[in-house]
């Protein structure tokens, strides 16, 4: 249905459309990398100098390898949360029968709409009154929560493509309920829970409000606040700087996402916040 | 038959029952009720926690004056200047006001049994005591008196003593409206019910109870552009980007080969997978004054330009580009999956009918995208309600306020402003505004979208 | 046995580390500062200095003393409040804050900080030194709460060469600033010249008068300039006359091509590098910017190349310009001891040689009335001219608990009438509107 | 073991689905429940095993009450239509997972397991995972599965439906010779009479939630009790025709057809209509009653040819006989059935 007609405009015009979009991905990589003529943007020598960050801590700054480091403990410990949790609390929505169970889900749908960062007084008030403000930890949980909602309505719909007949057979076979689920359904929909962690990992990764309102201390900072309050601070305006600790911020994202590119796309088609 | 059956007598594989497994240790492991409440527990903590909690509070903060003057957490009854002035104009009691609020330092036995109780140095209790019954009306008076004695205490120890002969309640902070009673009781033991409640109110520090910020919100002109500008985001960057750009991404990439359409799909899911801050940082590169496009039309005789802040319109401009780019993929694959799951039948029909290009895209493509925009049409106007990190990254709503957002609004009132002075009460009234929203058209989306046929009843029944 | 051995093991341990504890006194102090780049680094660093010789003090005593000291200096304000008041709810605030006067109210009124009057000695060096007006600036109901730590002006720049180039002899240059002061050269005259240097060509269109590009204090002085009043017997006052007239003016510079419909938002590194490259031709800033040009933007002939006066009177106001100390507070919630401990230090740190190095280093001005004989202080000729010129002129925005939702209001007024969204005198309606709900009885519109 | 459902009841929300059924399953016995879709089987089925639970009644193995018991610990084997089997397992996990479940040292699960793998010949396939096996394959794993840990019962649910027509063939006889080889009590739940015909020893025909015979094939082919059950068994199906009893014969509707009364039924009193049941084998060139019609359909099955009769009241009977040449369509042939095979109803349904 494609042949009878000419696929090169249609190309010629999704370049140009994309055009902006490629500019600024392959500049983003170009002026780490190079130094340009003022007024130009044709580069005209190559050099490392912008990635001096890497060993060189400007003072009153953070280490950039400790900010690298939070920021992983963070998306990690935010994505493994959310899928645990999601992972428990979805196989229940799925499949055992609970009282209010249709309150729960339609609960969860809410929930995923909800406008969380409208709250973020309210949830630093929590945070304090749990002693977690300013802490990984409390950061962690609050983004966990606000993820969570979407990663249990996926992990239903994963387990909602498992057959009964497999738990069935599990209850037949003597096992309990929780046997059934961990070693029986809970292989099945490891695609799914990959696909979760991965989803979640970048969500958390990237998150910038949530750190920098409720854990702004300096050894707690992750990449996003760091590089935001480098582009903030007015004293060293430094384009080549930015884009190289934003390279190697993004760098990770950008790996993952060619790598497991399928996974995400799924989730990302299936409905996540925009 | 009766062959067989001998065959199983005398065979070696007869089968006897074996004993079932004993019950499990933990009865809950093997309920459905037991076990889905122990696993849905985590989840219900976080969400008790971190959604429940503070929605409630977001909904109690809403009523009071709460700001960073009044603390969040209770407040103290303070004899402050402002406090003074309260009940002057407010309740006309100038006159407890000046008695309560002039500073006074009087050198009375009173003050001297404290001394003594305090174990301070005789020598000084001696030398005040020679100066029985003088009054200075600054601290920095009588310190300077205690400092002379012979015996001169330590910055400390004058500090100890002054506090012990203050006479009135000038800038006393008390935890308890009861410690501010006794206090003003001990000056004046003759308050009236009357003053003691105008007191209590004109000195509390803390926040209070009030509807002001939903008349507040509703008379104030800044509201209604504030309304507007997020009605306008949300209708442009869905209109736009979230549904149309995305449709003419899905399409066009159905029309074209695989290998392109993966390229174009994944350049376009780019703004979607990177952060919002480097994200954002690579439009301001484009946009700067010193900027790529600055640089680029400067080669035209147009002058160099902050692009993204130049106007209010250009502003607009960006922040839809910018909140566009991103959310356009999501459209675009659902989109795309939608019209790949079209039977190629129709197709094959259509271009046996001669209909073209656009005439699939119109009579086969569209109305089987129908339902498919509805669900990104609901589901991004939720999302761009509440969308705040790129926007506050490029424009921070300037200029001008031009491209201030209900959710930006809510953030610069309640927790991010130049002068400090952080809004809670009236942040979480603005807050409550967008949750309702948010809960209603949900709901409504809940049951738009058959929500009856997502609760099946489980099949196991244990 | 081995219960015994290890009762008596415990038992050695905690009398060793008791016996350590006795002797030595380690204090954490926590100082963190609004607001300061690399040229204010000493906001912070003056708290060591005075660590080290509050330490030494103890010693001679006979005390072993050891403050750590934990730095944390932010650039951004509105970063730094919203950490500041956020971590003074949750109970973990530092000890010392370095930030603006202007929030001694709303703070002190929250009880996120305590009375530095409650912990030292007003009468002793360095405190009895201290300008009386900063002290009353850093005051809240006749109570001191904080020291000032340091001081400014906020002047007019003129780009001399452009000026000579519009047809001002140096001499003319030269005597402007006293024409301004007494209210002959007014703000009237700014848009004329500006727009003479933009007609000529001696700038770009809308670099005339190139004001600050984003909300500060600085447009108090503008709002004063028409003759407005910011507060009154401890009340906010809108002029609205005066408030109209101020957002006229720049709607005036905007119509007239001096100024930039979009110059607001443009970013500050920008602005910088604009300024003192000549770029434009009248500004206006604070006396610590003389520091930005002169050591990062290369601006070498300062003196030579800008002059600069008070704000110049408009109709109906008079010239002036804004201090807008910044102030060392400290914070409730710590021990006594620890409070008493970083009350000394912002003591020591008033005094006058500490203090100088600061001034010196960021081009503020100095706290002390025996800083000028400080040498370093003396010897640096912008500090000693703006302190001459501008400090006696200088108002200061009032203490007081509303003033930042006062000041949010202005600034949206002035934005919305400076970019044509609003008349300037609907922007004031607006204003008006917001302020009356907003604060009720606490403001006096007149 | 045997196997009691004592007035068993279900009903889903308000929709009564079985109401007071009574069913015994004998030890060692492999009983068909037999019936459409939505007649009740499966639930049945689910509720022996403890999916469901039952609204009413008890069910007992043995003398033991199982009502309230778990399915966990009721040890009843089920082999589901989809088999069910786990795919991150090889086969040899798969037998091995109820015994692992009850804590077995390992040597003895590797002994059962192999002895359960030879009993289905899967003793080759150890290693592999499901999803590299056949269908049959599949089965022989969920039989294996489901016999390792020597059940009470084993419940087969619509075993064969998901085998193409071959394999479907063969894994009946290996079904039935493995049930008969381990002697366990089994119920097959199916809607394909043939299976239950050729596999059970009794067969319960059900609809609507009830249980309408209980009966040996041979014996319910033989001796339906309603139009329904001799309607369900049979292939071809049988064929009915609408008559009324007239002068102690059974007179076709509309017809000029008179048939006599079998002599295993009650005569009944004229003008009563009845249903006449005629199955295909019995309607041909021989018999002792004769029917006239119109040959409306020839469908050729390789030894023997089905052939539809039109009747002049437009009713259609199914004759089966030895391929012949003889006739052609729309052909007018009188046959004969055998009256003495002839099946009468009355109206309701109910043999007479």
């Amino acid at each position: 249905m494609t042949g009878h007609l000419k696929t090169w405009p249609i190309i010629l015009a999704l370049s140009i459309l994309s055009a902006p979009l490629v500019l600024m991905y392959a500049y983003l990589f170009i002026d780490t990398v190079t130094n340009s003529p003022p007024g130009s943007f044709i580069p005209n020598e190559f050099t490392l100098e912008h990635w001096a960050f890497l060993w060189h801590t400007p003072p009153g700054r953070p280490s950039i390898w400790r900010v690298t480091f939070n920021s992983l403990l963070f998306a990690a410990s935010t994505s493994l949360l959310v899928i645990v949790v999601s992972s428990m609390a979805g196989y229940v929505l799925s499949r055992l029968n609970v009282p209010a169970r249709g309150f729960f889900l339609a609960g969860v749908m809410v929930l995923h709409a909800f406008p969380a960062i409208t709250l973020i007084v309210a949830i630093f008030l929590v945070l304090q009154m749990i002693g977690l403000y300013n802490t990984l930890i409390g950061v962690i949980l609050v983004k966990a929560a606000i993820d969570m909602p979407l990663g249990i309505w996926l992990m239903k719909g994963f387990y909602d493509t498992v057959p009964w007949e497999i738990e069935m057979a599990g209850i037949q076979d003597g096992a309990s309920r929780f046997t059934v689920w961990r070693k029986l359904v809970l292989p099945q929909v490891k695609p799914g829970i990959f696909a979760l962690w991965l989803f979640a990992f970048l969500l958390g990764w990237s998150e910038f409000i949530l750190p920098q309102v409720l854990a702004p201390s300096g050894d707690v900072q992750v990449l996003s606040v760091y590089l935001a309050s480098l582009i903030a601070d007015d004293n060293n305006f430094d384009m080549a700087l930015f884009k190289s600790v934003g390279l190697f911020y993004i760098a990770p994202v950008l790996i993952l996402f060619f790598v497991f590119q399928n996974y995400l796309m799924n989730i990302y088609g299936g409905g996540s916040k925009g | 038959m009766s062959a067989s059956r001998d065959i199983v007598e005398s065979g070696p594989a007869r089968i006897g029952t074996r004993a079932a497994p004993a019950r499990p240790r933990f009865a809950w492991l093997n309920s459905s009720k037991g076990l889905g409440l122990v696993l849905i527990m985590p989840a219900l903590l976080l969400v008790i926690a971190f959604f429940l909690a503070p929605v409630i509070l977001t909904g109690v903060f809403a009523f009071t004056n709460m700001s960073t003057a009044t603390g969040i957490t209770g407040g103290a009854y303070q004899i402050s200047p402002g406090a003074l002035r309260v009940l002057t104009d407010r309740y006309g009691m100038g006159e407890l006001a000046e008695r309560l609020g002039q500073p006074t330092y009087v050198v009375d036995e009173q003050g001297l049994a404290a001394l003594a109780e305090m174990e301070i140095d005789q020598d000084i209790i001696d030398g005040l005591k020679r100066r029985l019954g003088e009054t200075f009306s600054s601290r920095r008076d009588f310190e300077r008196v205690i400092r002379d004695l012979p015996t001169r205490p330590n910055t400390r120890t004058v500090k100890r003593i002054s506090d012990a002969f203050s006479r009135s309640l000038a800038n006393a902070r008390f935890a308890s409206a009861g410690a501010l009673m006794s206090a003003a009781e001990a000056i004046d033991p003759e308050l009236t019910d009357d003053e003691k409640a105008a007191l209590r109110e004109a000195t509390y520090t803390g926040w209070s109870w009030t509807t002001d910020n939903f008349r507040r919100l509703i008379t104030s002109p800044q509201t209604m552009r504030i309304l507007f500008n997020t009605i306008f985001f949300v209708a442009a960057t869905l209109l736009i980007f979230n549904t149309g750009f995305a449709m003419l991404l899905a399409i066009a990439t159905h029309y074209i080969p695989d290998r392109p359409a993966g390229i174009f799909r994944i350049i376009w899911f780019l703004p979607r997978i990177s952060p919002a801050v480097i994200y954002v940082l690579l439009w301001k590169w484009l946009a700067w004054d010193t900027g790529f496009l600055s640089a680029f039309l400067d080669n035209f005789g147009i002058r160099p330009r902050n692009w993204m802040l130049d106007s209010a319109f250009n502003a607009w401009v960006f922040v839809i580009l910018i909140n566009g780019f991103v959310g356009a993929s999501m459209g675009m694959l659902i989109f795309a999956s939608a019209i790949k799951a079209i039977p190629q039948s129709l197709f094959h029909a259509a271009s046996v009918d001669g209909a073209y290009r656009w005439q699939q895209i119109r009579h086969i493509i569209l109305p089987h995208l129908k339902w498919p925009i509805l669900f990104v049409t609901c589901y991004q106007t939720l999302s761009l309600l509440t969308s705040i990190e790129q926007t506050l990254l490029s424009t921070d709503g300037g200029p001008g306020g031009a491209t201030e957002i209900w959710s930006l609004a809510i953030y610069h009132t309640a927790l991010n402003n130049y002068a400090g002075n952080l809004q809670y009460g009236y942040g979480a009234a603005m807050a409550l505004v967008l949750v309702v929203i948010g809960i209603v058209l949900s709901l409504l989306y809940l049951r738009l979208f058959n929500y009856r046929a997502l609760i099946i009843k489980p099949r196991i029944e244990h | 046995m081995t219960k015994h051995l290890l009762k008596s093991t415990v038992a050695a341990v905690m009398l060793v580390s008791s016996a350590g504890l006795a002797s030595t006194e380690e204090v954490k102090i926590s100082v963190w500062s609004g607001g300061t780049s690399p040229n204010d680094i000493y906001r912070v660093d003056a708290i060591d200095i005075a660590a080290d010789l509050l330490e030494r003090e103890a010693a001679v005593r006979g005390e072993d003393l050891q403050i750590t000291v934990e730095k944390k200096p932010t650039n951004t304000w509105d970063d730094f409040k919203q950490a500041v008041t956020l971590a003074a709810e949750a109970g973990n605030a530092p000890n010392i804050l370095v930030t603006g006067h202007e929030d001694i109210a709303p703070w002190a009124q929250a009880g996120l900080i305590v009375p530095i009057e409650d912990y030292v000695n007003l009468d002793a060096w360095p405190i009895n030194d201290i300008y009386e007006n900063l002290l009353e600036i850093s005051s809240y109901g006749g109570v001191l709460y904080g020291l000032p730590q340091d001081a400014e002006a906020r002047p007019f720049f003129f780009w001399k060469d452009y000026m000579r180039q519009i047809g001002y002899l140096d001499a003319d240059i030269d005597a402007l600033p006293d024409k301004v002061q007494s209210g002959e050269y007014t703000l009237a005259n700014v848009l004329e010249d500006a727009k003479k240097m933009v007609d000529q060509g001696l700038v770009q269109q809308g670099y005339g008068f190139y004001p600050r590009p984003n909300n500060g204090p600085d447009y108090w002085q503008f709002y004063k300039s028409f003759g407005g009043v910011m507060e009154e017997d401890g009340k906010l006052v809108l002029d609205k006359a005066a408030m109209q007239k101020f957002y006229q003016f720049f709607v005036d510079a905007v119509n007239a091509g001096v100024t930039r419909k979009n110059h607001i938002g443009t970013p500050n590194d920008q602005w910088w590098a604009e300024v003192a490259s000549g770029k434009a031709g009248i500004w206006h800033g604070g006396t610590w910017h003389y520091a930005r040009y002169v050591n990062q933007e290369g601006l070498k002939d300062f003196f030579g190349s800008v002059a600069f006066s008070l704000i110049p009177a408009g109709d109906g106001g008079e010239p002036n310009t804004l201090t807008h100390p910044l102030v060392y507070l400290l914070t409730s919630g710590h021990d006594e001891r620890a409070t008493a401990i970083a009350a000394d230090l912002v003591k020591i740190a008033s005094e006058p040689r500490i203090n100088a190095l600061h001034a010196v280093k960021s081009a503020h001005l100095g706290i002390t009335k025996q800083e000028s004989n400080i040498d370093i202080y003396a010897d640096d000729r912008w500090t000693r001219e703006a302190t001459e010129r501008l400090l006696p002129y200088a108002n200061a925005m009032p203490n007081n608990a509303d003033f930042g939702t006062y000041w949010n209001a202005m600034w949206s007024g002035l934005e919305a009438s400076w970019t044509g969204q609003k008349t300037p005198e609907q922007a004031v309606n607006d204003l008006e509107a917001e302020l009356k709900n907003g604060l009720g009885e606490a403001i006096v519109i007149r | 073991m045997r196997i009691l459902l004592d007035k068993f009841s279900k009903s889903f929300g308000a929709v009564k689905v079985i109401e007071d059924m009574t069913l015994e399953i004998k030890d060692g016995e492999m009983l068909a429940l037999l019936g459409p879709s939505g007649c009740g089987k499966s639930t049945t089925l689910f509720a022996i095993c403890g999916i469901h639970k039952v609204t009413g009644g008890r069910i007992y193995f043995g003398d033991r009450d199982m009502t309230d018991l778990p399915s966990q610990e009721r040890n009843v084997g089920v082999v589901f239509q989809s088999y069910a089997l786990y795919p991150h397992m090889n086969v040899a996990e798969n037998i091995a997972f109820p015994l692992r479940i009850r804590n077995l040292p390992g040597a003895e699960i590797k002994r059962l397991v192999d002895e359960m793998a030879d009993l289905v010949h899967i003793g080759n396939l150890l290693d592999r995972r499901p999803a590299e096996l056949s269908g049959g394959q599949q089965q022989r794993v969920a039989l294996a599965r489901a016999l390792v840990r020597r059940p009470n019962v084993l419940l087969l649910d619509e075993p064969l439906a998901n085998l193409d027509a071959k394999l479907r063939l063969e894994m009946r006889s290996e079904i039935r010779r493995i049930q008969l080889e381990t002697g366990i009590t089994a119920i097959l739940v199916t809607h394909d009479q043939v299976e239950a015909m050729s596999m059970c020893d009794r067969i319960a025909i059900m609809n609507a939630g009830q249980i309408i015979q209980i009966a040996t094939p041979k014996e319910m082919y033989r001796n339906p009790r309603t139009t329904f059950v001799a309607g369900f068994l049979g292939n071809p199906p049988i064929a009915f025709v609408e008559a009324e009893a007239r002068d102690g014969m059974l007179a076709v509707k509309n017809a000029d057809i008179r048939l006599p009364v079998p002599p295993d039924a009650v005569t009944p009193p004229d003008g009563t209509p009845v249903i006449i049941g005629i199955r295909p084998e019995n309607l041909g060139p021989e018999g002792d009653a004769i029917i006239r019609g119109r040959v409306s359909f020839i469908e050729t099955q390789g030894r023997e040819n089905l052939y539809d009769i039109k009747l002049e009241n437009g009713s259609v009977l199914r004759s089966i006989q030895r391929v012949r040449d003889d006739i052609s369509l729309d052909d007018e042939v009188e046959w004969r059935v055998r009256s003495d095979r002839l099946f009468v109803f009355a109206e309701n349904g109910e043999r007479l």
